[in-house]
């Protein structure tokens, strides 16, 4: 988990190429599906309200940790699809740095067709899942930058 | 047990339902490859192309602001929102267009009623009946009207099949309860409340009654004469008319004391720089330019639902609510969420294991719109120990094919999740 | 005098008014055999072709409820209705779209401040400020919050020319002033009040800003950093956009300590029968189903007015405006009623020993659009000693010919009166 | 003014035929303000707010009398077409029986084409003048059977 991982823009290219594999819809959603397995998730304790991510129509739990300059983060939900859209953000965010974090453009779900997921409304936590690793990550920038 | 439209159209006499259904533009469509199946009526229903047409009219010719303007667009514009009141009022049965207060929805109506006839009215002591049905916007004013007066809210309990009982609604109304506000039908478990019995009980023991009918207003006539309520309110796009308007009816008995909740334009008599007094109902109550087009578009509306007729309405509705019951019992993974004797177009469901995030989600992938989650009203679901449901909500422009492609996609879903029938 | 609208288009560059002028489908018709004239914006204003598409497209196609839904239509509707709020936000230049709350109008807006914040901020002792330019809708619901709370309304006078003086405001805002809420251009004389001062004047004083900007956001750009006000009001369909919709920004230091004013679905975070908790921003203060419509009309109406510019939009009215002035001042008959230095495209004025009532029946018989009456500013028109006005008001769409057209009815009016010249 | 006028349905026919006669708009309001020069008016004391009709941009004050089982009428206005409107309602209603006001179609209006005087929004007195009318012949009609 603490391995440092490989530049953003080429695990979204990994990602991305993986998913023009699949042929359709459903197994896209399987693929997202089986990524979301591998999501260690929380602890009962771990979710509480303020790790709870507003805005999800399935609860989303977040948590981020600064540690060497990184930002590691743990995340849990309710459902499987949500679970998985964690995956991807995982794969793509944990253990980055806060300013590539901030820096990055994040295309993954309109190249793998998940766009519906990012509609600013409440149904999904997509949007907010990524407002609050943004957020997370200025405020580590912050730290860092008093250090 | 496919049954086909044709096949079934002989049932239903007169009405060319393939007919109706075309009158709908957004139904025409393909979502994610698949022919759209709205099932979210309770949501919000469609519109039909004369409710479109009426609104675009309007801002094609008449659009000019009511009541005060003596040229003829405002002369145009104010007779049409009218005519409109006296439609809507006709519509419901009111005796008196004044009766009717165009509002910006169903919540606005609540709303204005909690606050002002609530500050008139409670105090300490006193009590604010609804039932466990209710849909936030007939729970939350009335707690922050008795958070604003003292009075206390009670709760009359919904049993396990999602009904609330005549006798403890009976019991529960007694010399404290001041209001009692009830939804006529439940929009997250298709509940159809006997609102005339209910009424009756309150006006025995002098007790003012509001009904939540923002339910009702598409699916079955409302007679406010024979309810004999004091209070109604709906909402204009739940009955395939435009979004941000609704309506509050009250007897104008009541009506005459309220005090008005916004202040403004239009609602006025006199105004000095010290004090105001009011205008005469219904403008005391309708501060400020209100929604001229969505008015039309609800005069619109209710010209669309009469023209198919209620009988023809419900008949339909009750053929596709039977027929989706029907197919959705054949799916042995489905919970139903409530099983209420008296049910309109509205079924709701959980797989257990299953996310109904999820299931909206692949669901969404075949075409199907249905709702998920706690359809407002969050305490009726963890009365039954869950935090949302899948939501299907019919109306007469479904037809059975759709109800089909539900349960094939359904079906394909829990594949996909796992769920198996074996388990 | 006369000029045509070709012999000007050369003073106004790029724009082509006439095919401004041609997107506005309820111009092109005739009233009482005349072509119509419409003078009547202040009360609202006509809509492009383009506003009335994005709704009727949005019925057509995306129509569905807003933020629970995971289906494609509600999908749709959401990111169309949170996109509308990012762009009103960056319209006035807020910093934050949770600043921007969608209300069903000015009206609206002005009373869940007076009521909420009011409620919170307002004690005996306290003052409210505002101006004797107000219109009803900034002055009733102050009237009302100082009513419910103890505090005191007072009014900055307005002087022969119906202005208010910025050394009258200075002196009125005091350590008891609590708000000064004010109209920024006043519906009634055109006034436009220096704004930004007048919020750096409250502001030194730790006074919160209010501004009624419903005549404002047709005309000029807001810029709500700049001026620096806590809360500022407007309408769409006074900027070309549908009914029933208006804006409320605040600040979002000061939104975060306002209650809800209405409760109900939407606005909630958990809701058990016993009690509630509220929504982040924007949504706390939304209660129920939003008028979506109308927010895509209004997004529509900012692109519209963004697409023509503030710039040209301004040197067009003041052309207009200019021009009207001088013709009208031709007629020796015509008293006008307030001369402010700084003026909107408002003309108000009177012709003594006519009503208003037949002067505008008179001009509609020749196609004039114009308002009369008190413009729901009563204690304005009893400081002129007046009941009412004649009002011209012009937009972008108006063209020299009609002010001509207006020029000549006044004069075949005033004949048929028997107010000849000599009078 | 006491002389009982002949019956409602001819005077409206007589005052069609007056208007026909009038070549365009400017014809018709010139004679309508001429009607309205002839009404008496009310004297200061008689503009109560009692007697106001609401709903008219142009102030319009209208008293009725019960006598000898006819409704008499006087009233006012600011407005030079206003008070032509009440000249025509004057003609039309001054001094019939409640009944026969009650039963009386009403429609002149259109048929000299001032319809726009009849909408039911409040910036026109005809409707208020109208029901004004309707209303006192019931409470007199509610009188006469009690007697
Ligand atoms: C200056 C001013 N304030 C407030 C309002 C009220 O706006 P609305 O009627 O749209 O609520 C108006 C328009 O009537 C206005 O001109
Ligand atoms: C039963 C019931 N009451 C009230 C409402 C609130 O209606 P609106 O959101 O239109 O104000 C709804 C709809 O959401 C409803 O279904």
């Amino acid at each position: 988990m603490m391995n440092i991982p490989s530049n953003m823009k080429s695990i979204q290219d990994q990602l991305a190429a993986d998913f023009e594999y699949l042929d359709d819809w459903e197994e896209r959603y399987a693929y997202l599906m089986d990524l979301g397995k591998e999501v260690q998730g929380l602890s009962p304790e771990e979710k509480t309200s303020d790790n709870l991510i507003r805005g999800c129509q399935s609860r989303v739990w977040l948590i981020t940790r600064y540690e060497n300059n990184r930002l590691w983060m743990s995340a849990d939900s309710e459902a499987f699809i949500a679970r998985g859209i964690i995956a991807l953000l995982m794969k793509v965010f944990n253990g980055q740095t806060p300013s590539d974090i901030l820096n990055e453009n994040f295309d993954l779900p309109e190249r793998i067709g998940l766009t519906a997921h990012l509609s600013p409304g409440r149904a999904n936590g997509l949007a907010g899942m990524l407002s609050r690793i943004r957020h997370d990550a200025s405020l580590a920038l912050g730290t860092q930058n008093r250090n | 047990m496919k049954q086909s439209d044709q096949s079934v159209s002989g049932k239903t006499h007169q009405t060319d339902w393939k007919a109706v259904r075309d009158e709908f533009p957004a139904l025409h469509q393909q979502v994610n490859g698949y022919p759209l199946a709205y099932f979210d009526h309770a949501a919000t229903a469609q519109k039909p192309r004369k409710v479109i047409d009426a609104m675009t009219r309007y801002y094609e010719f008449d659009n000019a602001n009511v009541h005060r303007g003596v040229h003829s667009l405002s002369q145009r514009a104010t007779l049409a929102y009218e005519e409109a009141r006296q439609k809507t009022a006709r519509f419901i049965c009111a005796k008196d267009p004044s009766e009717i207060i165009f509002t910006s929805g169903t919540t606005a109506s609540v709303n204005v009623v909690a606050l002002s006839w609530g500050r008139a009215h409670l105090k300490p002591g006193d009590e604010v009946l609804v039932t466990g049905l209710e849909h936030h916007a007939n729970l939350v004013p009335w707690q922050m009207a008795c958070a604003m007066t003292g009075a206390q809210l009670k709760i009359v309990p919904v049993n396990e099949f999602g009904e609330v009982s005549t006798d403890s609604v009976a019991e529960m109304l007694h010399s404290k309860t001041r209001i009692f506000a009830f939804s006529w039908i439940s929009n997250a478990l298709g509940t159809i409340n006997p609102a005339h019995d209910w009424v009756q009980l309150a006006r025995e023991k002098g007790i003012t009654t509001l009904i939540d009918a923002a339910q009702v207003a598409a699916h079955h006539p409302i007679d406010v004469q024979h309810l004999g309520v004091d209070f109604l309110c709906f909402s204009a796009h739940k009955m395939m008319g435009p979004t941000g308007l609704g309506v509050l009816y009250g007897k104008k008995s009541i009506l005459e004391t309220l005090d008005p909740v916004f202040g403004g334009g239009d609602m006025i008599d006199e105004v000095t720089y010290e004090k105001s007094t009011w205008a005469d109902l219904p403008y005391r109550l309708e501060a400020g330019t209100p929604n001229i087009a969505g008015v039309i578009g609800l005069s619109a509306a209710i010209d669309f639902l009469e023209s198919i007729g209620w009988q023809n309405i419900s008949r339909r509705e009750s053929e596709l609510l039977q027929y989706a019951l029907e197919k959705l019992s054949e799916i042995p993974q489905i919970r139903f969420i409530g099983s209420p004797k008296e049910r309109a177009g509205v079924i709701s469901f959980v797989v257990d294991g299953v996310h109904p995030y999820d299931l909206g989600i692949l669901l969404d992938e075949q075409g199907i719109a249905l709702r998920t989650g706690h359809h407002c009203a969050q305490p009726l679901m963890r009365h039954f120990g869950i935090t949302g449901t899948c939501r299907v909500s019919l109306a007469i422009y479904n037809t059975f094919e759709e109800i089909d492609q539900l349960d094939r996609a359904i079906k394909r879903a829990l594949r996909l999740l796992g769920i198996s029938q074996s388990n």
